[in-house]
């Protein structure tokens, strides 16, 4: 049991000088489905630095998670497909990379971990094995070998007696450790990027948090850059420097954490901050919740996708889908009204 | 799991004294007259009062639930009665055709498993292409075929026509392996062909299940080839519901095999079966239901072993 | 919303195409091409003319009766010694005779029922005191007795025994074991299936080592020809000590005949082989043989073409198999021995009325029977009760019941009117049963539907739609009631059919068949129609004949009784004499090849394997 | 809003227990231990009270609302409804419980049965206790009912399937209303939904309480949504009670060392005030129900946890006013 | 389109617009059930309308017109009494048809109840109900089908019954498992917790969403059953002559396989498309009426 304060977000600002290791430029990924074509991903641009941490927010349908995939290229084509833009990872564009380039960089050079700790670990193997798997593959080590770094993986992510734990089953762990595997095996091959997709949605709020100081320990460790992608507005807030948030398929802001939490500069953006509820002080009467339901993406509105549900909705906003635009200092926002909302507040 | 499996050995046990039970009284609400199984059709050389001492001497007019515990008892000390055709033995009668009912069962499970997990796998992994089409249509066409029809029709072409393969004969493998080998292609295929079809659909959906499992998605996260991907990790967990149903199958066999055995004068339980069911042959008919369930139990039995054995999740229960 | 679906069809909709037209060339593909000549023949012409040669010309022109030595005045004749039996060159012919057929066997003992002991292989494993050849006459070389005299009032038979016979078990036969052997048929206890044959025997006496005496209770001269069954075959008494029934039952009876039980798998073959020391030498030609159960005709037809067996018995309702096997190479023998008749129960309205039963003559066109059931290869001898081999046929020129469903609605509407009933006809009247005919094992009837009842055989279906159609055509309403294995004869012996399909064996004598089947103490009869005075008249002619050891007076006398049958009685409606067909391959031989008199034997289909041998 | 206890609660629930057994053995053989989900639970709600009941999966929390609605045979306790035991209760009370008790459940799209339409859905409770003679007064009362929680009565006669997460909740929450109950047991009513709707559902709820004076039982993880929503709030750990106080008290001034683990657990969405947050991260995982720790469940992974702990079981006691807490270090 | 159980929720008709019932609007995009279904159809529309289609009756006896081959006059020819092969398919058709829906139908009335009481009750009941049909499914259906028609005799309805005992055990299997599943669903203790009845929560929510499958197989067992017909007539035992069925027909063209191959084509390709059509309809109704794609439209 460790007691910490938070230093994490101090070592962002000497990050600047650190080199980019992800570019994604216009990434457009769409679905055909029997109810029509859903672009789930339109036209998004982001980077990562070395040793960063970026947290891609939004809620469920905003196209977060399938940014993740279409930069890992584990976009199930059909009925998915990668429509257009770049990943320029490494030197390479990730969307031009052959089948064999791509199985290189997937778990080697990049890692991803996933929501469902019961679901992601395969059922009749054992966890020694699928540890081992990675570094068989990337850094081609014996099965001895490999069984031995497996075994030093497990005890770095804290679970108790490892080596005992390399021929146990997934069944007979409970969520946390598994996810704790997940990270092992993630991190295994020491990757320059790691993507944790909702990696800690389906646990409970102590091991949770047990969970993303473990994964914050074993990036800077292994200096690996870090995507974490959530729904979670506190997770946000504690671990990440910077932060994008999505909405119907695009980023909608982007900036450091702290500039995007003090000073909003996108209606959607202060619209969820404002409905979660403080666990700071007592609240009581109406939260300013945001009105009206998730858009379905198989016939978004004309303009701004979140004009429907915006208090500042202007005639413009419904004719056009406003430009990422700066609205302070390496923080940028869509938003036609920016200017106006933003003096209110 | 040992729980798991003696709880399973208890049930198997319940089921068994339940057939016993319902086929013993089925069968004797059946119209016929056992008797002239044994007397022949006009009873010649028979007085009306010796038919009846042959009833006193099977036991016929004794209370049902008398004789059933009586024929219980009897079973239990291996001694299946007398046949009411010709007052011999019933165990003679069965023990000869056993070996010839389990070589065509097996066959049969054998073309099933390889033809259609085969092709399920395949249909999945090349899902939509003109593979799968081939493989679903001819599954489809399969399961729609009468069995007696598709015999009959591979003994004109094989038998006659080509000659290629033998028309009759009963062998057993290990007696004779080129002819028996040879004698059990047909029968085998005849009666193992819809149950590959049935195989193939089932193993190809749960292909296609497993491929969509979130694993999968991990394991490809990890670099894992394509390749490994379906081998290491697919297959084996998509086997898992396919494994459940071989066990039903075996009923299915058991069953198909009374018209093939038929067709090919294959000396068979199925054979058999047909012949004593015309004849209301009591004991004849018991010891066959007898040990086609007890035979569908065992396999039920074994398949469950063999799952538990393949999913860590229930070994470890 | 059809042709939408199929302007778009997809690949599957091809593949299903593709599908359907695989079944039709496999199904067309499966005829060998050659259906022009086979049963397709039309109504008028005669049965397909085959292109064989055949050596056994439709039997049109009926067999002059030869002369029959079962006659009183038949004296001691010279014992045949071994040399002037005719002596087929000696080069050793063996090899294993498969044969395949139907019925399957329920055990190996001949003297108690099984299916098919008489039809198949009894003849094989025993030579009875008295053996009969193709013409009825008496066949010395097969009969263990040497010679025989018949006493003065016909009751006391004295015969001379064949000496050096071994048994299969390596006894001697002589006069003590014979007479244990007619003494074991004889005693009811032991329900010997052949005991009705030879019950007119009451007292059986050893004179010496091999003469032996019997004594008859009334007289009967179908007695010897009874004694050329099973009831005359010996067995040997010491195996009887040491197996007893159940043994003979699995291993056979040790007896005489020129094969013995080998092996018995019930249900697959009968496996027998040559008795080593067989008293007649150089028979049998085979080694052994093997009786091959084989269910399905069509499987049996393709067996012997593809040489896994070497004769085959195949039904004549499978005309295809049939057609198929003549159109081959194998060797056709043809064989009238059964007689297929629809018996109804003369004693219970409506057809206890003449005119009832004239209509259901009528009713039945017997040429389209023959065609379509037999292909046109069965005999439509409306006359005769026997088939016309059988040198007893009754011969008519023309007969006054033909085809005439017009005059058959006539009889039936005149004697609905007469009863105030309307046509059709669906009910039959209950039935009680005379004190005699209860103790014969009758039973009260009561009133039910006119049925056709008979076993679910393919080939019984085929004959129960048939007639029931016919019948239907002049004013009767017949249901169906389609038993399964052994259900249906009994509905017939307990008299509760309108129209039993039956067929019956002949004997090599025709009293065999009349007095078990026709007579009143016949198992057809019992409590059926023999209490009308037409049929106390038929039985009086049937003892008469049973009483005459002079040949021409019998069949004289039988040749009335079947006018009576056929005329007054009409016990039934005769289809046709059905033909039994076997095959045999090319490398099966016999004495007198190509000519099969010798090897078939008059009853109903057994074949003298004991005289064929393979020539491969 | 401070509550006096001497109003008679709706809701009084006394050393509940529900321990299921494991059977090891075959058929025949005896069960070796049980599974004590809920051990020793004692609560009670007030009219229009609402009560959170917070804890971490497997801390029984669940099982307490199953309990209540009698999905779940308790092997212990009392739980007293206006005055009379609903575990004694025969048919005829227990059918008149059911009605003034509605029941709100966490998945939107598993709670509402997809072969029935909207107004057959919220009807359902209606028709169980012929609470209408007539089809129309019936229809008229689903409208009624669509209406107040925010839907337009046009849909009565749409699917499951036709409607988004939020609607489906408010059609839960239609249900539960429509046969005016006192008391609603909310299992989980917002964790399955996104935060912009999940604030809507938590207004309408508020909203439904000051007009129809309902008491909530609301069962969550989310501890700053409980906040939000409670008037008292109670933490389980384990199936037993660790502190149980106002509002204000177990968020500003928690006692029991678990529920400072839990608050210093959750993130907060503000950079500043989580940078200067002292956070204490428990470590190890919650330990398997059917073998407890001794003495006090916490102790094992306590960070103030001593021998005594170990020994005896710590008693609820009011540490300060309206402030319980079953620990022996406070 | 026949309904096999009324089970399947009354179509809605949506004040605002005319909308099939979803499964049926379901089953007319799947293109294969399209074509099994326009089959099906046009054989029920043959059988119905048989006597306007035909001058002959099907057991009307020509014995000189006997194996005549396909013609104008006679369609698919005549068998070897001279029946009209056209005549008889079509009257067999209804014969094939009523045997495959009607033991369908017994076997859901045996199976469905059987399951959901084994379900929803649990415990003693079930695994009473369980270890019946175990029994039941050990025992090869073929012989199990012999032994009831010996007992019941031969007819339209017995051959039902017997197949029908036959398929009730999938049934009960099916049915089971998919209750059990529901009774771990939200809305299951939600309706409990109301206090609703048993008997309506076995009626309204266990049975509308666990009865897919067995519609599913339901339409399956109807091509399985026209197979068994034809199978236990193949060994005597289906439908008495002279009332046409397909089976019967195919066995009795069975004999005439060498002189009349075309008596052979008619009922072999109409069992196998018939069949093949049900299991096509089976495989659209398993994809409309599978619930997970439900949710998702």
């Amino acid at each position: 049991m460790t007691t910490q304060t938070n230093t994490e977000n101090d070592a962002a600002a000497s990050a600047d000088s650190a080199s980019t290791i992800l570019e994604v430029k216009n990434l457009s990924t769409q679905f055909r489905t029997r109810a029509g074509l859903v672009k789930a991903v339109d036209d998004v641009s982001f980077s990562v630095k070395e040793r960063e941490v970026l947290a891609i927010v939004g809620e469920s349908g905003c196209g977060k998670s399938v940014t993740a995939l279409s930069v890992m290229g584990l976009i199930p084509t059909p009925p998915g497909e990668i429509v257009g833009g770049e990943i320029m990872f490494g030197g390479k564009d990730l969307l031009q990379a052959s089948d064999d380039e791509m199985q290189e960089i997937r778990g080697g050079q990049m890692g991803m971990i996933f929501q469902e700790p019961m679901t992601s670990l395969n059922p009749v193997m054992t966890i020694g094995k699928q540890v081992a798997e990675p570094l068989r593959i990337h850094l081609g080590l014996s099965k001895a070998a490999a069984r031995v770094r497996a075994g030093e993986l497990l005890s770095l992510v804290g679970l108790p007696d490892p080596l005992e734990k390399l021929d146990d089953y997934p069944h007979q762990m409970s969520g946390g450790q598994r996810q704790r595997v997940m990270i092992a095996m993630a991190m295994s091959c020491e990757p320059k990027l790691l993507i944790a997709d909702e990696a800690t949605t389906a646990l409970d709020v102590t091991v949770q948090a047990q969970v993303l100081e473990l994964l914050i320990r074993v990036a800077e460790e292994f200096g690996t850059a870090l995507i974490i992608i959530t729904h979670n507005l506190g997770i946000v807030a504690r671990y990440a420097h910077r932060v994008n948030v999505m909405y119907a398929g695009k980023i909608r802001e982007s900036g450091t954490a702290a500039d995007v939490y003090k000073n909003p500069g996108h209606p959607y953006t202060a619209g969820l901050l404002s409905s979660v509820p403080s666990l700071m002080q007592s609240t009581s009467g109406k939260l300013q919740s945001i009105e009206g339901e998730i858009p379905d993406l198989t016939d978004l509105p004309s303009g701004c996708a979140f004009g429907p549900r915006c208090p500042y909705v202007q005639d413009r906003c419904r004719l056009e889908d406003p430009p990422l635009e700066n609205v302070g200092d390496d923080h940028i926002s869509a938003c036609w009204e920016s200017a106006q909302f933003r003096g209110t507040t | 799991m040992t729980r798991y499996l003696l709880s399973r050995l208890g049930q198997s046990i319940v089921v068994f004294l339940i057939v016993s039970v319902v086929v013993f009284f089925a069968v004797r609400t059946v119209p016929q007259d056992p008797i002239y199984a044994l007397v022949g059709e006009d009873a010649e050389g028979y007085t009306p009062a010796q038919i009846e001492t042959i009833r006193e001497e099977f036991g016929l007019n004794r209370p049902l639930p008398v004789q059933y515990m009586s024929w219980v008892g009897d079973a239990l000390k291996g001694d299946w009665g007398l046949s009411f055709q010709n007052k011999l033995p019933v165990i003679d009668l069965i023990k000869k055709r056993i070996p010839f009912t389990l070589t065509l069962a097996v066959g049969a499970m054998a073309i099933s498993i390889v033809f259609g997990i085969s092709t399920g796998v395949i249909a999945a992994l090349t899902r939509n292409s003109k593979w799968d089409m081939m493989a679903t249509g001819s599954a489809m066409f399969a399961v729609a075929v009468p069995e007696f029809w598709l015999a009959l029709m591979m003994i004109l072409f094989f038998g006659v026509t080509l000659g290629i393969l033998p028309v009759y004969g009963a062998v057993l493998i290990w007696d004779d392996p080129i002819e028996g080998f040879r004698l059990l292609i047909m029968p085998a295929f005849a009666l193992g062909i819809g149950g590959a079809a049935t195989l193939m659909r089932q193993s190809r959906s749960s292909m296609l299940e497993t491929m969509g499992e979130d694993y999968i998605r991990t394991a490809r996260s990890k670099g894992v080839k394509e390749k490994t991907v379906i081998i290491v990790h697919a297959l084996r967990n998509s086997l898992l519901p396919v494994v459940t149903i071989l066990g039903l199958r075996i009923g299915r066999v058991l069953g198909g095999a009374v018209v093939i055995e038929t067709m090919f004068s294959w000396p068979g339980l199925g054979q058999l079966a047909v012949s004593s069911l015309q004849k209301a042959d009591y004991p004849v008919i018991m010891a066959i239901v007898m040990f086609s369930s007890a035979a569908v139990i065992i396999a039920n039995f074994v398949t469950d072993i063999a799952y538990s054995y393949i999913d860590p999740r229930i070994r470890y229960a | 919303m059809l042709i939408l679906s199929i302007r778009k069809y997809s690949s599957q909709l091809v593949l299903l195409l593709a599908g359907v037209l695989l079944i039709a060339a496999i199904s067309c593909g499966g005829s060998d091409g050659d259906d022009d000549s086979a049963a397709a023949a039309t109504s008028t012409s005669a049965p397909a003319a085959t292109a064989k040669p055949e050596a056994t010309a439709k039997p049109e022109a009926t067999l002059k009766p030869g002369t029959n030595p079962i006659s009183a005045t038949a004296t001691a004749a010279p014992v045949a010694t071994k040399a002037d039996v005719a002596e087929p060159e000696l080069l050793k012919r063996g090899g294993v005779l498969k044969y395949g057929a139907d019925p399957n066997n329920n055990h190996v003992f001949f003297q108690q029922y099984t299916p098919g002991a008489g039809a198949f292989w009894a003849m094989t494993v025993g030579d009875p005191l008295m053996a009969y050849g193709a013409d009825s006459e008496w066949l010395k070389e097969k009969s263990m007795a040497v010679s025989f005299d018949v006493s003065s009032d016909a009751q006391t038979l004295t015969f001379k025994l064949r000496e050096g016979v071994k048994m299969h078990d390596g006894t001697d036969y002589n006069a003590a074991v014979q007479k244990f052997s007619l003494d074991w048929v004889l005693d009811p206890d032991n329900t010997a299936v052949t005991r009705p044959q030879i019950a007119t025997i009451d007292k059986v006496t050893v004179i010496d080592e091999f003469t032996i005496e019997l004594h008859i209770s009334r007289v009967y001269t179908p007695i010897l020809s009874a004694l050329g069954m099973m009831g005359g075959m010996p067995f040997s008494p010491t195996a009887w000590e040491e197996q007893g029934a159940d043994g003979f039952k699995q291993n056979g009876a040790p007896s005489n005949g020129p094969f013995r039980v080998k092996e018995w798998i019930q249900g697959t073959r009968t496996t027998f082989e040559a008795h080593p020391d067989y008293w007649n030498e150089g028979k049998p030609y085979l080694d052994g043989w093997i009786w091959e159960e084989i269910g399905d005709s069509q499987v049996r037809g393709a067996a012997l073409t593809t040489g896994a067996i070497d004769l085959a018995q195949i039904p004549p309702s499978d005309t295809d198999t049939v057609a198929a096997l003549r159109a081959g190479d194998a060797h056709p023998f043809v064989n009238f021995a059964g007689v297929r008749i629809s018996h109804h129960n003369a004693a219970r309205a409506p057809f206890d009325d003449k005119r009832v039963r004239i209509a259901a003559q009528m009713a039945l066109d017997r040429q389209a029977w023959n065609d379509v059931l037999l292909g046109g290869e069965g005999h439509t001898y409306m006359g005769s009760v026997l088939p016309p081999t059988s040198g007893f046929a009754f011969e008519v020129d023309e007969y006054p019941y033909e085809y005439n469903p017009e005059k058959a609605r006539e009889l039936l509407e005149e004697y609905a009117a007469e009863k105030g009933l309307t046509l059709p006809l669906t009910t039959m009247s209950a039935f009680t049963c005379s004190a005699a005919q209860a103790e014969a094992g009758c039973v009260d009837l009561v009133e039910q539907p006119i049925s056709i009842v008979t076993t679910s055989s393919a080939e019984n279906v085929k004959r129960a739609e048939f007639e029931a159609a016919y019948f239907n055509a002049v004013g009767f309403e017949v249901t169906m009631d389609l038993g399964s294995g052994n259900e249906a004869p009994r509905t017939f012996v307990s008299k509760d059919a309108s129209f039993s399909l039956r067929g019956f064996g002949v004997r090599p004598h025709p009293s065999g068949s009349f007095d078990s089947y026709m007579g009143v103490g016949g198992y057809w009869n019992n409590g059926g129609w023999s209490t009308a005075p037409k049929q106390l008249e038929l039985q009086a002619i049937l003892e008469a004949a049973a009483a005459t050891y002079d040949y021409s007076e019998q069949v004289q006398l039988y040749k009335d009784a079947q006018e009576l049958y056929m005329l007054e009685a009409l016990g039934g409606v005769k289809s046709a004499n059905n033909p039994t067909f076997w095959f045999s391959n090319s490398n099966v031989k016999w004495e007198g090849w190509p000519n099969d008199k010798a090897v078939m034997f008059p009853s109903d289909s057994s074949m003298k394997v004991y005289n064929m041998w393979l020539d491969n | 809003m401070s509550m006096t206890t001497s109003t008679r609660s709706v809701l009084d629930i006394r050393d509940l227990q529900v321990h299921f057994p494991v059977n090891r053995g075959v058929l025949f053989i005896k069960n070796k231990g049980a599974v004590k989900a809920v051990d020793g639970v004692n609560l009670s709600i007030a009219p229009g009270e609402t009560v959170g009941l917070v804890g971490e999966s497997g801390s029984g929390k669940t099982t307490v609302g199953r309990a209540i609605i009698g999905l779940v045979k308790p092997t212990g306790g009392v739980i007293e409804f206006e005055g009379n035991n609903v575990l004694e209760m025969n048919s005829a009370a227990l059918r008149q419980f059911r009605r003034q008790v509605g029941v709100v459940f966490q998945d939107p799209y598993g709670s509402l049965n997809p072969r029935m339409t909207a107004e057959r859905i919220i009807s359902e409770p209606l028709v169980a206790h012929h609470l209408f003679n007539s089809k129309q007064e019936r229809r008229a009362r689903v409208q009624e009912l669509l209406e107040i929680v925010g839907l337009n009565a046009g849909m009565a006669s749409r699917y499951p399937h036709e409607f988004s997460g939020g609607q489906r909740q408010r059609i839960g929450i239609a249900r539960a209303i429509a046969s005016d109950p006192t008391l609603i047991i909310l299992d989980e009513p917002v964790s399955a939904l996104d935060v912009s709707i999940q604030a809507q559902i938590i207004n309408l709820l508020d909203e439904l309480q000051d007009r129809l004076q309902i008491a909530y039982l609301f069962i969550a993880h989310d501890l700053s949504v409980v906040r939000h929503a409670s008037d008292r709030v109670a933490v389980m750990y384990l199936g037993k009670l660790m502190e149980v106080a106002p509002r204000d008290a177990v968020y500003d001034n928690p006692l029991h060392p678990y529920t400072k683990a839990l608050l210093s657990a959750v993130p907060v969405p503000d950079p500043e005030i989580e940078k200067k947050r002292e956070r204490t991260i428990l470590t190890g995982d919650i330990p398997s129900p059917t073998n407890p720790p001794s003495g006090c469940v916490f102790r094992t992974r306590c960070p103030i946890a001593d021998e005594a702990c170990a020994e005896s079981i710590p008693e609820l006691r009011e540490v300060t006013p309206g402030q319980h807490v079953a620990c022996l270090k406070v | 389109m026949v309904k096999t159980s009324d089970s399947v929720e009354p179509s809605s008709v949506d004040t605002a617009r005319i909308q099939l019932p979803y499964w049926l609007a379901g089953l007319l995009r799947h293109r294969l059930s399209v074509i099994g279904g326009s089959f099906i159809l046009f054989v029920a529309f043959l059988a119905v309308f048989a006597p306007l289609l035909t001058g002959f009756e099907p057991t009307e006896v020509d014995p000189p017109n006997r194996f005549l081959r396909p013609s104008f006059e006679h369609l698919l020819g005549t068998d070897y009494l001279g029946r009209d092969q056209f005549t008889r398919l079509i009257y067999g058709a209804r014969i094939s048809m009523v045997v495959g829906i009607f033991s369908v139908v017994i076997a859901s009335f045996i199976g469905v109840p059987l399951g959901l009481t084994a379900a929803h009750f649990g415990g003693w009941t079930d695994s009473a109900i369980m270890r019946f049909i175990d029994a039941k499914l050990s025992i090869p259906g073929l012989i199990l089908a012999m032994m009831l028609l010996l007992m019941l005799g031969g007819g339209v309805l017995t051959v039902s019954i017997a197949l029908g005992i036959n398929l009730s055990s999938a049934q009960a299997r099916l049915i089971r498992s998919q209750a059990l599943s529901v009774k771990e669903r939200e809305y299951f203790h939600a309706a409990r917790a109301m206090g609703t009845s048993n008997w309506r929560l076995i009626l309204l929510h266990m049975m509308p969403n666990s009865i897919q499958p067995v519609i599913v197989q339901a339409s399956l067992g109807v091509g399985f059953a026209i197979l068994g017909e034809a199978s236990l007539s193949f060994l005597g035992l289906g439908v008495t002559p002279p009332t046409p069925t397909w089976g019967n027909m195919l066995s009795l063209a069975f004999q005439y396989m060498r002189s009349a191959p075309y008596l052979l084509f008619a009922p072999g390709v109409a069992i196998l498309l018939l069949v093949m059509s049900f299991s096509f309809v089976g495989d659209g109704l398993r994809d409309v009426l599978d619930p997970r794609l439900k949710g998702k439209i």
